[in-house]
């Protein structure tokens, strides 16, 4: 089952990624299954363990399923203060 | 009560939405923008930030610290943007009616906004390079 | 570093003193006058200075805090006179690179600043009534 | 021996002597005899342990010998802060 999902990058993945948005359809069941597809088309150098992920502006896991319109965003190890 | 601002922060003003006559002490943390990290010396920062998600985050810390210390006010703002050598990166002003509860409540919300809200610090060095600063806690060198 | 002021302590000065490019952290206490003690509404207060000796010490105990903790700089003010409820009692600012020891220093400084530094406080109370302090330790109502 | 002592009174102790300094001559050989001394004579209600003390504005022992000419503090119990 395909579904479409919105991807916010930040910091580090917005470099990677050369762009901080996107909307894409995909068959990833959860943000695991994206993150692998995701980064072996972008090359991202940060393994899911260094990540967090945010589905609809919150924390969750990463096995929480997709569902068609949610925003997703990977969380880089942060660096505030 | 926690927010981010792209604007300069006002530690003054802050400070007097403090003020209450029941309250003996009044603890603060700035963080200011180093001209020195790793060995580098770094000619401004910028900070992005996740806006959605770092003004929820922020808030649980400060409802947090607010059930484990027994405090009366309590206020954060971390900037986001440029910021240049010397400039307020991140306030944080607990008020409390004896002092060590807004010591520990200050060192908590700093500890937990450093480790847990989605803001990202890019530093760009006097030599022309830059680059995101990599992880707080791997690199152990937290202010 | 270490002084007695016999007019309003002004934080902004004091903390613009201890600017320094190398600093990441600032940490500041300052203890308010409270309009309640052990359940009596205070009304002002007064606080006696033996100044040659509470400079001196006062001065100790900086240096102390200098050679305990990796700190930049430091200040502690501490008002003698008269208060009203809400004015501020003593102001305590340290830097240093990293948050860790400005925490600790500070905390320091106003222990012992409260614990050894020869200033007593005698309150006036709404109802009339005045008294010196006993002693904080006893009393267990440190602020 | 005598020795001219000068003495000065803070807070509790300023109120109970009923004024902030003096100059009186003494038999007392050190700190603790001159207060045993002027706790009878004033009645004091602070006992010598509840009070450290100064001679020449530097915290000393209470053992340590009088001198004529030297400046005596009783510092009650600290309260600042």
């Amino acid at each position: 089952m395909t579904s479409e999902i919105h991807i916010q990058y930040f910091a580090i993945l917005r470099d990677e990624r050369g762009c901080s948005e996107e909307t894409l359809s995909t068959e990833a069941k959860n943000a695991a299954e994206l993150y692998e597809e995701l980064q072996k088309e972008h090359g991202f150098r940060l393994s899911q363990q260094d990540l967090k992920v945010a589905i609809n502006d919150e924390f969750t896991s990463w096995q929480t399923p997709l569902q068609t319109k949610d925003k997703v965003v990977f969380i880089p190890p942060v660096t505030g203060g | 009560m926690f927010s981010i601002s792209s604007e300069k922060i006002m530690a003054r003003n802050l400070q007097d939405s403090l003020n209450n006559p029941k309250a003996g002490a009044l603890v603060t943390f700035e963080g200011w923008v180093r001209n020195l990290n790793e060995g580098k010396e770094v000619q401004f920062l910028e900070y992005e930030v996740y806006p959605a998600l770092a003004n929820k985050e922020g808030q649980r810390i400060l409802e947090e610290a607010q059930e484990k210390f027994d405090i009366l006010g309590l206020v954060c703002v971390h900037r986001s943007g440029g910021l240049k050598v010397g400039e307020m990166a991140v306030w944080v002003g607990v008020t409390s009616v004896h002092r060590g509860p807004a010591f520990e409540a200050c060192q908590y919300i700093i500890d937990e906004v450093k480790a847990r809200v989605p803001i990202w610090k890019k530093e760009h060095y006097v030599s022309g390079d830059s680059g995101w600063v990599e992880c707080h806690h791997c690199a152990q060198h937290v202010h």
